[in-house]
């Protein structure tokens, strides 16, 4: 069943076509990869997903609800969750209140009642904390839960931003480069963490530049260059797909050679 | 009466526009706001009545030496102090409020009292129509057409004005072309304090002098700045125009117990409406 | 210069709490006013007036043997601060209160004085409601807003036949309050003001306002306000070619006005607190103070130091040396006083709500310097 | 010059360069030169630190230890204006020109060091026989240019005071590829000349089109040297890139 | 000192002190600790703005005056009890700062600081001249006690329970309100709001609900201030107050609530130590305010927090 459909997605920048007719379908349980050169629009497109950026054209159909002209916390409201490419974490808040705050999306209850101590937004922040929690357990943050965000090591900051997306319960997860910057064994932990997490039954789509990684990962991948998709299809395939190739390599080199000489 | 009002508020709205230079030549250069402008503007005044009273210079010498004395003061408090103050906005302004306090009351000390000006300017009454002023006025208007002019030329044709210009833009990047930034920086202080001293000399002849001077004044022509774009110059003299001929009318027309509401109503509509002012170009509001 | 007294400054900050219980046998005299602010050259004034009285009887021995010392208290001409002030006073324990400035201070720092039970002679705010029954521990020996105004009007109509008057005014209280009574005034007296337009102290510009009294073609302006709204505003009154004869009332009378708006302000008539030409007693006093006190950061104007000085030196030691300084009794005599002031024709004496019952003094500005008033 | 002692000599190099934002160790250790004529490409992905790199060469984000020498002259205490004085220029990730200046200011601003007229003149006319297109809009706003040609004026504002090196970051980033090729073209041009080149890019493929040498960058290290050549052929590079 | 706010006898001493002040100290003292206790009110209530969302406000003082001449003008001219105009003066101040500065509060901070003054002057000179509702110029006297039964609070000594009290529960409302879900996402916005919308935080309603809250306690603070001073004019609540509030809620050091109380109560008995001096008593406090900011811009109290030797609160 398709979660969420894009289809003929348009968005430019003075002028400056950021994406050209995109059409998109993420199937429900699925984890889907989307990789491109640098530039190419992976990270526009997840800004227009999650509604930071409004397309030109085009209609975006979330769970059968039309979304494109949503707001951001909108968006998250009806279930997609994203991790950002530069990690945006709370920095001068503990590593469990980063992510307490995500939780604090799903469960009911006042901002005064918490105030007043009333028992419902008692029960509600317990929930909360559960919730976070088993988040932080799940991304194998539990022993640094009282440390500010700021302190984290750069591999584990990069854990919190996918724990505090995951505390939202998303139905449809964005991660958007979260290998950046990471070093291989990380890295080889950030797969494992990724595979975890789609096991228990969460769709993601993963923007990532390293290619082996999601030819590792997911089953399924496009490719986007200069704003357009290029390629989409089983994600083994797509990278040998001559377009794609050519996007990352280069074109006809012989025709480069001859320049040179 | 229209005539009457509309002079008198051109003439204030010129002083509010060439204090409000200084709030932006401040801003776009370091996105900061400095409240001690108006104090700066009370203090030139001074200075210009010390030396007015020392020496007895003719009216534009007058204004160039306090121009000069004030740009090097500027100079120096942007070594000094503004310096320790770019952490954040929220420290700039509570200390250019406490700048601006202790030449409030440091002047105070010697100038209890509100002082009449020497009529460097003359003061004989012109007409014109039905209105009735100072030739001040006029000096008022012309040397703010002059001082306009003149900024417009330094920062268009020299060598020095672009790299304001091209600071505020981007100064990381300036600074990779070779430009001292820093030292830019002090020169903007400089330029924003001979400003607003030579708005206070203007001022000084039509009314008197007094320690007091620049509160109203700096808040006004922090409107005006805001009013037409704090970060564009053109629109700050637009900006100061406007408001000083608006209030003046209100003040005839409506009720002058509200005139000085004119400034500030127009500053909070304003930021509600369009942030960045008539003739501003930056997008403030962020995602 | 400047840093000696600085220095000194700080040398008292450091004392002001060791003075008080070292010489606990002294009597105690508070004064309250503004030190800085904008009301800075009044509160000067009064500091000097009280200052002046005070040497003189510690240099005559005292008050039967005891000497008077002075404690006085920066209000920064603010309301709120003023408050603080007074209660300083209270807790310094004196013996009562000379001083004052500032009807909106006054206002808000004579509640404390009440509620603690101390006298309290208010001499530099006019607004009536400072003396009513209902405080009994506050006295005033300036004119209030009601008197002055009152007089003036009077004066306009039947002494400078002013047939047209219009009226400019401070939008505060001292400019409201007079307003109201002046205006009042000539209604009973069967006329109307042609124009009535407020100011805000801070003004400079007074185009707008004096535009629309142009229009009504006064043949008298009565100006509310103070130093430096009042002589800007004759100064612009007759650059717009208003040829109105000026007056006014308390605020205006400050030397400074001619300083600041020296032919301008020619012929305006006004009522004042003093003038040294009303008597030899007044002149000669006048004439001391300017020796005494020139030199220092203000011009000394007696005008403003004037009632602080009669006030201690005529009605409060008086009453001390009689009374003592047991509360109760020093305001039942404050009360009962009666006597003669200089500077004032004519016996002078406080009415059931405290406020001083007198004459004033009417004064045309002339030759750069309030002359006696001479007119009908 | 003559290509052989051009070559022998470094222009730029760094030893055992090291930059910390806060707790982050975003370049660990790099050491690398680049001679005088020579075009070297910084290769790498996202966060590689290529462009923390560039910035503590160019004098924007100190470095944390190690040694930048420029010629034999050591830079790495200098501010960006004494390094720019020295004979570097910048062409800055995602251009950064003077939205607020014309064309010809911007131009200006990169002769900023130059006193002599009629050699910024003359200058001028070089940069704009390089790109013909900032010549006709030499009066416009660069706020109001097209990004292919914020480009051309952010590298022609490194250009005009003849640098000793030009240091690029990312010059083909978000740029339609026609473009692209229009930029490269020029840098080609500019190598002609006798230029050193150093340029950081993630599209390995466009920037070893006119690399002599390149270093591969991953968190902070470098991890591959080679000259451009073997790179374009080495299938290694290929796999490390896309895992074809 | 953060050691110390984890031992109760820091607290049992602390609040021992405090009920016995009154007792000990000459009435005088008792006044200023009356004032610093009121003062805390309108503090805490900015720190829920610069602390939490970033956003600086000149307009405190005006707030603040709102509250006060709320339960001022329904006492002395409508003759309610005064207790019963505390919850009028409070929703009344928080509808004003709603009203003028709702749309505001959404713009970037330094805008945000701009429009304030704005409103700060409008408020100002508004009660200035709406003189048949305000009294203008002439300020509102006459203004009762607050009156508990048969008691009424006159003396200092009196007022100084209930504005004990007050402070105490205005401490211990902000502790929670900022320890809670609010709290939460007012810190997450001022870190990062982009993140913190994407993280289904509503960063409009966030931000104009921390206005709503600076407003309470501001409103709170002026009727408090109203019934002890009892005399009340538009020259209170000018811009001088609210750059006081500022700098009391800044030199505590941005997050610190206690810091803040601590700021308040060092900076009022500073302005109090200065009153000798005179004419350069504000060139003192000027000099304050601006090597304050040179040389302690997280807040004063940074400073002991780092002899202290524990890492400094701040939101570099």
């Amino acid at each position: 069943m398709t979660l969420l459909a894009a289809s003929k997605v348009s968005l430019s920048f003075a002028g400056v076509r950021a994406l050209v007719n995109i059409d998109l379908q993420i199937e429900e349980g699925e984890l889907l990869g989307i990789i491109g050169p640098n530039g190419s629009g992976k990270s526009t497109l997840f800004n227009v997903l999650s509604g930071i950026y409004r397309v030109d054209q085009g209609t975006i159909v979330f769970r059968g609800e039309r979304i494109e002209r949503f707001g951001i916390a909108q968006i998250v409201r009806r279930g997609i969750a994203r991790t950002f490419q530069n990690k945006r974490l709370f920095g001068t808040m503990s590593v469990l209140e980063n992510v307490e705050v995500a939780a604090m999306k799903g469960v009911q209850g006042s901002a005064l009642g918490d105030v007043f101590g009333l028992n419902s937004s008692l029960q509600a922040r317990k929930k909360a904390g559960a919730i976070a929690e088993r988040c932080l357990v799940l991304t194998g943050l539990a022993d640094s839960t009282g440390l500010l965000a700021r302190d984290l090591p750069y591999g584990a900051q990069n854990r919190l931003e996918i724990a505090r997306a995951l505390a939202l319960e998303p139905t449809l997860l964005l991660l958007d480069e979260p290998a950046a910057g990471l070093n291989p064994s990380e890295r080889a932990e950030l797969q494992e963490l990724i595979r975890r997490v789609h096991a228990e039954g969460l769709t993601i789509a993963l923007v990532e530049h390293d290619v082996r990684m999601v030819t590792g990962l997911c089953a399924r991948a496009i490719v986007l260059d200069h704003g357009e998709k290029i390629a989409d299809g089983a994600s083994a395939m797509v990278v040998r797909n001559p377009r794609v190739q050519a996007a990352y390599f280069g074109e006809v080199e012989s025709e480069e050679e001859a320049h040179a000489a | 009466m229209f005539d009457q009002l509309f002079i008198g508020g051109l003439a204030t709205g010129c002083v509010y526009a060439v204090v409000g230079l200084g709030f932006t030549l401040v801003y776009r250069t370091l996105r900061m706001v400095n409240f001690a402008q108006g104090h700066v503007f009370m203090a030139g005044a001074f200075l210009g009545l010390v030396i007015a009273e020392r020496v007895h210079l003719p009216a534009l010498p007058l204004l160039f030496v306090v121009g000069a004395v004030a740009f090097a003061l500027g100079m120096v408090l942007e070594r000094l102090v503004f310096r320790r103050l770019y952490h954040n906005h929220e420290v700039f302004i509570v200390g250019s409020i406490g700048l601006g306090i202790v030449l409030m009351n440091g002047v105070r000390v010697f100038f209890p009292e509100p002082v009449p000006f020497p009529k460097v300017f003359g003061s004989e009454v012109v007409q014109i129509g039905a209105a009735r002023f100072q030739e001040g006025y006029l000096w008022v208007v012309l040397s703010t057409l002059v001082l306009v002019v003149l900024l417009h030329a330094m920062f268009t044709y020299t060598r020095t004005g672009r790299a304001l210009r091209a600071v505020a833009a981007d100064a990381e990047i300036a600074a990779t072309v070779g430009v001292d930034v820093k030292r830019a920086i002090a020169l903007t202080f400089g330029l924003s304090f001979a400003v607003a001293a030579i708005a206070g000399v203007l001022i000084g002849p039509l009314y008197f002098v007094s320690f007091d001077m620049g509160d109203m004044v700096g808040l006004k022509a922090f409107s005006a700045a805001v009013f037409g774009g704090i970060n564009s110059i053109p629109g700050t003299i637009l900006g100061g125009l406007v408001i000083g001929v608006l209030e003046n009318l209100a003040g005839g027309y409506i009720s002058s117990a509200y005139k000085d509401l004119v400034a500030f109503v127009i500053l909070l509509v304003m930021l509600i409406w369009r942030p960045t002012g008539l003739l501003g170009r930056e997008t403030p509001v962020k995602v | 210069m400047k840093m000696r007294k600085l220095i000194g400054a700080i040398t008292v900050a450091g004392s002001v709490a060791m003075a008080v219980s070292a010489q606990a046998q002294d009597i105690k005299l508070g004064v309250v006013a503004g030190m800085s602010g904008p009301g800075t050259s009044y509160g000067i004034g009064i500091r000097q007036g009280a200052e002046m009285a005070v040497r003189e009887i510690n240099a005559a021995g005292g008050i039967k043997g005891r000497k008077i010392s002075l404690v006085v208290v920066d209000d920064a001409s603010n309301p709120a601060q003023s408050v603080t002030a007074m209660q300083r006073l209270v807790n310094d324990q004196v013996d009562l209160v000379v001083g004052g400035w500032g009807s909106s201070q006054v206002l808000a720092n004579m509640e404390v004085a009440e509620r603690a039970g101390l006298p309290y002679i208010v001499v530099g705010a006019t607004n009536p409601k400072i003396t009513t029954e209902k405080n009994k521990w506050t006295f005033r020996v300036i004119f209030t807003d009601s008197v002055q105004a009152e007089q003036i009007a009077d004066a306009a109509v039947r002494r400078l036949g002013m047939k047209r008057i219009a009226v400019i005014h401070d939008a505060n209280d001292y400019g409201v309050g007079n307003r109201d009574i002046f205006v009042a005034s000539l209604k009973k007296i069967g006329l109307d003001p042609v124009a009535v337009v407020p100011y805000q102290s801070a003004d400079k510009d007074f185009t707008a306002q004096l535009s629309r009294i142009r229009e009504a073609n006064p043949d008298g302006l009565a100006i509310f306000g103070t130093i430096p709204a009042a002589p800007a505003i004759m100064n612009q009154a007759r650059d717009l070619g208003i040829k109105a004869r000026f007056i006014g009332t308390g605020g205006l009378a400050n030397e400074n006005l001619m300083t600041l708006a020296p032919k301008a302000s020619e012929g305006t008539v006004l009522t004042t607190y003093f003038h040294e030409d009303v008597d030899p007693q007044a002149r000669a006093w006048a004439d001391r103070y300017v020796k005494e006190f020139s030199g220092g950061s203000q011009p000394p104007r007696p005008v403003l130091a004037a009632w602080e000085y009669r006030a201690v030196k005529f009605i409060a030691v008086p009453c001390i040396e009689s009374s003592g300084t047991d509360k109760e009794k020093l305001r039942q005599c404050i009360g009962r006083w009666k006597g003669t002031l200089f500077s004032v024709p004519g016996d002078a004496y406080f009415d059931k709500t405290g406020q001083l019952v007198q004459q004033s003094v009417l004064v045309e500005v002339g030759k750069g310097a309030f002359q006696a008033f001479k007119g009908k | 010059m003559p290509p052989e002692k051009a070559l022998s000599r470094p222009v730029l190099s760094t030893s055992d360069l090291n930059v910390h934002y806060g707790k982050v160790h975003a370049v660990q250790g790099v050491s690398l030169e680049v001679r005088a004529g020579e075009v070297v490409a910084l290769l790498g992905a996202n966060g590689a630190g290529k462009s923390s790199i560039i910035r503590s060469l160019v004098g924007l984000t100190p470095a944390s230890g190690g040694r930048i020498l420029l010629r034999d002259r050591r830079i790495d205490g200098l501010s960006s204006e004494v390094r720019s004085a020295l004979g570097m220029a910048y062409v800055p990730e995602g251009r950064r020109v003077f939205g607020d200046l014309t064309v010809r200011d911007n131009l200006l601003m990169g002769a900023y060091l130059v006193k002599d007229r009629a050699k910024i003149e003359q200058q001028l006319e070089e940069v704009f026989g390089l790109f013909p297109g900032l010549r006709e809009r030499h009066r416009q706003i660069a706020a109001t240019l097209s990004g292919g040609e914020q480009q051309m004026l952010a590298i022609g504002r490194a250009l005009v005071r003849e640098p000793e090196v030009l240091i690029l970051d990312e010059p083909s980033l978000g740029l339609a590829p026609v473009m692209i090729k229009v930029i490269y073209e020029t840098l080609k041009r500019i190598r002609e000349r006798g230029m050193t080149l150093l340029l950081a890019e993630q599209s390995a493929h466009i920037a070893l089109k006119i690399a002599d040498r390149a270093y591969v960058l991953e968190t902070g290290r470098v991890t591959y040297e080679s000259d451009a050549a073997s790179l374009r052929s080495d299938p290694a590079l290929r796999e490390s890139y896309l895992g074809a | 000192m953060a050691a110390l706010h984890q031992r109760w006898w820091f607290w049992a001493a602390t609040l021992a002190a405090l009920l016995a002040l009154p007792a000990l100290a000459p009435q005088y003292v008792v006044h200023i600790a009356n004032f610093i206790l009121i003062y805390t009110l309108p503090v805490v209530g900015l720190g829920f703005l610069t602390g939490f969302t970033g956003r600086v406000s000149l307009a405190q003082g005006a707030l603040f005056g709102v509250g006060a001449y709320t339960t001022a003008l329904l006492t002395t001219k409508l003759g309610w009890a005064p207790v019963a105009t505390l919850v009028p003066s409070v929703l009344m101040t928080i509808v004003l700062a709603v009203s003028l500065g709702g749309a505001a509060v959404r713009l970037a901070g330094l805008y945000f600081v701009m429009a304030t003054i704005g409103i700060q002057q409008i408020v100002w000179l508004v009660l200035m001249n709406w003189i048949e509702l305000t009294n203008g110029p002439q300020g509102v006297r006459s203004i009762p006690a607050v009156g508990l039964g048969e008691y009424s609070l006159e003396t200092p000594q009196q007022f100084y329970f209930l504005a004990l009290v007050a402070a105490g529960i205005s401490y211990f409302l902000a502790k929670r309100v900022i320890g809670s879900r609010l709290g939460l996402f007012l810190r997450a916005l001022s870190d990062d709001q982009l993140a913190a919308s994407s993280v289904a935080v509503e960063v409009g309603r966030a931000k104009v609900t921390a206005l709503a809250l600076s407003a309470a306690w501001a409103g709170a603070g002026g009727f408090l201030y109203a019934h002890y001073v009892r005399f009340i004019h538009p020259d209170m609540f000018g811009l001088e107050p609210s750059v006081l509030f500022l700098v009391m809620s800044m030199f505590g050091g941005y997050r610190s609530i206690e810091g803040m109380i601590v700021a308040t109560a060092l900076l009022e008995s500073a302005t109090e130590y200065l009153r000798p001096f005179g004419e350069f008593r504000m060139i003192a406090y000027g000099m304050i305010l601006l090597l304050g900011m040179m040389f302690f811009p997280m807040g004063i109290l940074t400073l002991v927090r780092r002899r202290a030797g524990a890492p400094a609160a701040g939101k570099d």
